[in-house]
């Protein structure tokens, strides 16, 4: 039982990033902090991850580049982002202003793509760790194939480890049978950490015109329709692995956010919610404290992997 | 300063087939700084319509502060805000974007404003406040067809106005171009809104006067986050140089963005 | 153009089921018709899947059995039914009053399960065609792997195939990176058609007890959640394949029936909305015909893969 | 015969801490055939709530089509329904199941009804009918205490009453097994419902005597259709015989169940 009057602490330290909350805005959907600066003190939040970045930079895809599911969206922005070069010289620099950790979410075509921004981005003070997006699905240059092969993503994590100064987290495509062997592939290459789920792969068609409404036919599907998938995938993958996992798909508000912590994530991100309520992190932010000693517990450490751990006295 | 607020619904009516006219109330309305801006709906608490909907600002009255808004029932997320009731109260991001810039017309001069369908509606804010900084408006509004045009007579009130449809029952048979050209209609500046082919037609048939183009694209965030809704430029069609348009939109001098 | 005065027609040819209208209820969701027959006339419905059958009748999972999640529910009935014997001596025997075509259901732990169940089955006359069920993720002796590895569901299909004297239609599961790939497989493997999508692996956690809310922690994930999966993946397949696609995956209207069309459905099955409204697939059949006509088609094939199809003038 | 009706509110309040008394009007009421009998609620056309709820009948007056639930705010499903409004409509799939046998007991005979929570809900409609054949019906009620008691007066206008609480504050402390022993209860039958651990110890401690049991379980159909639903039976408590609760109960006689 928890002392009467013990605070109840948010502290999340994950490799790179010493999180006051578990909180943190999820890649693509924060874009680089500056629209939600407006909004509320990024300070608030427990870590923020970064749009990501690319060699050059990058146009994506033709629009229309998102659609409403039920319960969920469909996006194809196709990582639309000005280049690492730009992102250091502006996009960081203005996120100086922040005490806030950031994970810096990279990405490419090619393995050298990979390790150039890698190599970069780990070098900048400003960066507590990267996110290597092996699973957008928008990319089709060979993107998928990263995200969908083990020896593939383990051969990229490892050679992104050889060139990076600091931690690196793999972000797992759940459009895979079976996720358990990718996250032990990238953690024995060397991963610190997993982020997961990234979207999964949908389609809508508009009635009227009978053709997809995505102008790239395909995209990711986001929101509370993933839940139940990303919760399935981090029960399975956080008992098989012993990196810690940075959860996200469809959360919502601060249950969502226990369901994963429960499931075995050490901390949360939070994507689409963002667009429906620009104010969702410091919300949840707030809810946490209340709840977790509803549930008496004093730690978020405690609740990480509530549901497998055989039960420890706390 | 763009805010999230429930406002609440003062005034909510059909005014043409499938067309709404939507008065809120609230605090927010203080923000908003030029026509052409935008709000984004949150329809209702649901996840039918997960993303917010952005709708233009049609009327604003910053005393009462209330603002109108004129919508078109299209999907899922109109057709459950048509259902909402006076006293119900809606979930507003805004305002958000870029309007019309005002300042293109000095006092005295002579503004045409061009809209196509819900394309109107930012235009009749707009015709109030060039009106009130002393500007001659005329316009040209384009509807399918009788059925589904509104505010024939607020404009009037504002300025001569003509109007075009697609089957000719209203104004004259035709799009907007067509009047125009018929009309021999010359302004020191345009600004129009409505279906991008219209917005095309007139980038090409008008290309001397200064003129201004409000455009639309699905978005998920409005506020410049989510890079739903990014546009090319002009300058750089086919390379990474882009504009959001609920950001830095949806308002564009011709010629800065591509047409999509 | 369509001729003002043709009728439209709602009648799909499908290899062993002669329907007239796409729409049949998704097997498992539907049980074997009896609890549906007393809101309406099953005469009515293109089709009717049965619930699964196995060789030995199967209690199935402990219970709770579902859970509800955004706009999606997660089940792990485990595949209960009485057996394949007690099927053919009751229920295909009660189903014999309703003139509908009926597709058989069938799964099992072992090859050898299959093909006896799929032997028997296809040699009753009441049988139209068999779906072969290689994708419940509730079924732990193996069921998964035949699901996922193209390889073992191809030779499966064709060990089927073999004994089979009906047309079978293999069941696809979304669990899967590349489902053209397995699509392809089972069809060289002789299959008559596909049937997609069957659940996605999911999962909740029940925030009072930290624990999973199903007995059997894992479930699958059906309803409007999953849609945009089942477009897409359809939308791939109809591509690649010749045979014929029902498609199901959180239908709950007419408007999302003619999406499946359009994405390259010949068929639909309708599943959990049966339990959300009993009336659920007579309704979409009424609403049909004047969707048809406002798009301006006559027939069900118009629509079939009219998002991809190069445009034909109708 | 089952059906799907949009019942109408006609009055809803809240009579304990988080219980809710709903009564609803429609045709449906006149198919009722028993006590222990459910409808199954879709509480909104969303998709937060995608499928519906079971909710046992209270009471029936099938002369004015009402029926009456009593329900507890559990989580998003209960929830969204305690904010309805008298008039608003309610979809409702039912009557459902087979319910407590009123045979059973034969006139001048005596029945024992008990019940812990929202367990309690369906014996008040039980009551009701067996004190019309005559039956002297004796209840014993169990709340976890005083806030979420409901219904007393209500049950004591019927017939003797007795509460426990687990903490007390209402009735004697305890659980309702305590206090059949302590006042020596006996019935030619017992009818029951309540959570399991209530319904085995009830097993358990009353032997002799016919008893009912209403069980529950996570509805998925709430027909027969889905099998979310079963349970074993005690002559094959391994095997694959089962019976669904919706359809084959929720109201089994001891004996014929494993109780999950
Ligand atoms: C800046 C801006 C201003 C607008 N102003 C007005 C206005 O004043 N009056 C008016 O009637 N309409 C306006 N629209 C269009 C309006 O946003 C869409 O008609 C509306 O979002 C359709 O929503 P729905 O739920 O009815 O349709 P659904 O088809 O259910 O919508 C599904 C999704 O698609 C999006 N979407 C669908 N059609 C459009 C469209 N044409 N443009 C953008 N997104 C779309 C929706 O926002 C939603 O995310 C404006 C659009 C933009 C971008
Ligand atoms: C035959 C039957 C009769 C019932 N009668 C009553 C009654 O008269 N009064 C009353 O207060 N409650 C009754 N219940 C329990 C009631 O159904 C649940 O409390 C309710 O469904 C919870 O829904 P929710 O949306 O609030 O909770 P949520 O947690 O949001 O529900 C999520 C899902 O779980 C199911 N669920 C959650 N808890 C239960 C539960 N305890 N039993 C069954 N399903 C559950 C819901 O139906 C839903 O599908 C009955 C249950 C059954 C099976
Ligand atoms: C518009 C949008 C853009 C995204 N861009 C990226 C990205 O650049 N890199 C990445 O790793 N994930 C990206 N994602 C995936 C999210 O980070 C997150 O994994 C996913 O959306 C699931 O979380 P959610 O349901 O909370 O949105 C994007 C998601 C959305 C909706
Ligand atoms: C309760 C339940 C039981 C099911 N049982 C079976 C089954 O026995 N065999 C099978 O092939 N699919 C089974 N399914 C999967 C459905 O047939 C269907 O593929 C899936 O639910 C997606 O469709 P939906 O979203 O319309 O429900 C079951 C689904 C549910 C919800
Ligand atoms: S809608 Fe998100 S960037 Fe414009
Ligand atoms: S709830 Fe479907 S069988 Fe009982």
């Amino acid at each position: 039982m928890m002392n009467e009057t013990t605070e109840v602490s948010l502290k999340v330290d994950l490799p790179g990033l010493p999180m006051k909350n578990p909180i943190m805005p999820a890649s693509g959907c924060f874009a680089f902090g500056q629209e939600y600066a407006d909004f509320y003190d990024l300070n608030q939040l427990g870590a923020i991850a970064i749009k990501a970045a690319t060699r050059e930079p990058r146009f994506g895809n033709p629009t229309p580049r998102v659609a409403e599911t039920r319960a969920g969206m469909l996006n194809a922005i196709g990582l639309q982002n000005p280049g690492v070069d730009h992102i250091m010289a502006h996009e960081l620099r203005w996120l100086e202003r922040y005490e806030t950790p950031i994970l810096a979410n990279i990405a490419g075509s090619t393995i050298e793509d990979y390790l150039y921004v890698a190599e970069k981005l780990s070098q900048d003070a400003r960066v507590g760790a990267l996110e290597l997006n092996i699973s957008c699905p928008n990319v089709k240059e060979g993107g998928i194939a990263f995200g969908t092969v083990p020896d593939v993503a383990a051969s990229l994590t490892e050679k992104v480890k050889a060139v990076s100064e600091k931690p690196v987290y793999v972000k797992l495509s759940p459009n895979i049978a079976d996720i358990v062997t990718m996250a032990k592939a990238v953690e024995q290459a060397g991963a610190d950490g997993l982020s997961m789920i990234n979207t999964l792969l949908g389609m809508r068609m508009d009635i009227k015109t009978m053709k997809p409404i995505l102008a790239n036919k395909m995209g990711g599907l986001s929101g509370p329709a993933i839940k139940p998938v990303a919760i399935r995938m981090i029960y399975q993958v956080s008992q098989a692995v012993s990196i810690p996992i940075i959860g996200m798909g469809g959360i919502q508000s601060v249950d969502d956010c226990l369901e994963f912590l429960m499931a075995g994530a050490s901390a949360v991100a939070i994507g689409t919610a963002n667009f429906v309520d620009p104010f969702i992190c410091p919300k949840i932010i707030a809810d946490l404290p209340q709840r977790l000693e509803a549930l008496k517990l004093s730690t978020i450490e405690d609740l990480v992997g509530r549901s497998w751990k055989t039960c420890v006295t706390v | 300063m763009k805010q999230v607020e429930k406002m609440t619904i003062i005034k909510h009516r059909c005014i043409a087939e499938n067309i709404y006219e939507l008065t809120l109330q609230g605090e927010l309305v203080q923000s908003i700084e030029e026509p052409g801006q935008f709000v984004h709906l949150r329809v209702d608490n649901g996840y039918e319509t997960l993303i917010r909907r952005p709708i233009s600002l049609a009327n604003v009255n910053k005393k009462a502060k209330e603002c109108t808004l004129i919508y078109r029932v299209e999907g899922e997320g109109t057709t459950r805000l048509s259902l909402k009731c006076v006293g119900d109260r809606v979930d507003v991001l805004g305002p958000l974007g870029h309007g019309f810039p005002l300042a293109a017309a000095s006092s005295g001069g002579r503004a045409l404003l061009v809209g196509g369908g819900v394309g109107v509606p930012p235009l009749y804010y707009l015709s109030k406040a060039l009106k009130q900084r002393g500007i001659q408006v005329t316009h040209v509004l384009g509807f399918a067809s009788s059925a589904v045009a509104f505010y024939e007579e607020e404009f009037r009130a504002l300025g001569p106005t003509y109007l075009a449809s697609v089957d000719g029952s209203i104004g004259s048979q035709g799009f907007v171009t067509d009047v125009i050209r018929k009309e021999n209609l010359a302004a020191d500046v345009i600004y129009a809104c409505g279906p991008t082919p219209m917005l095309k037609a007139l980038e090409v048939s008008c290309p001397d006067q200064p003129l201004y183009l409000s455009l639309e694209e699905r978005m998920a965030c409005g506020i410049g986050a989510c890079m739903a809704c990014v546009c090319h430029t002009q300058t750089d069609p086919e390379g990474s140089s882009y504009k959001k348009i609920c950001k830095d939109g949806p308002v564009f001098k011709a010629g800065e963005v591509v047409l999509g």
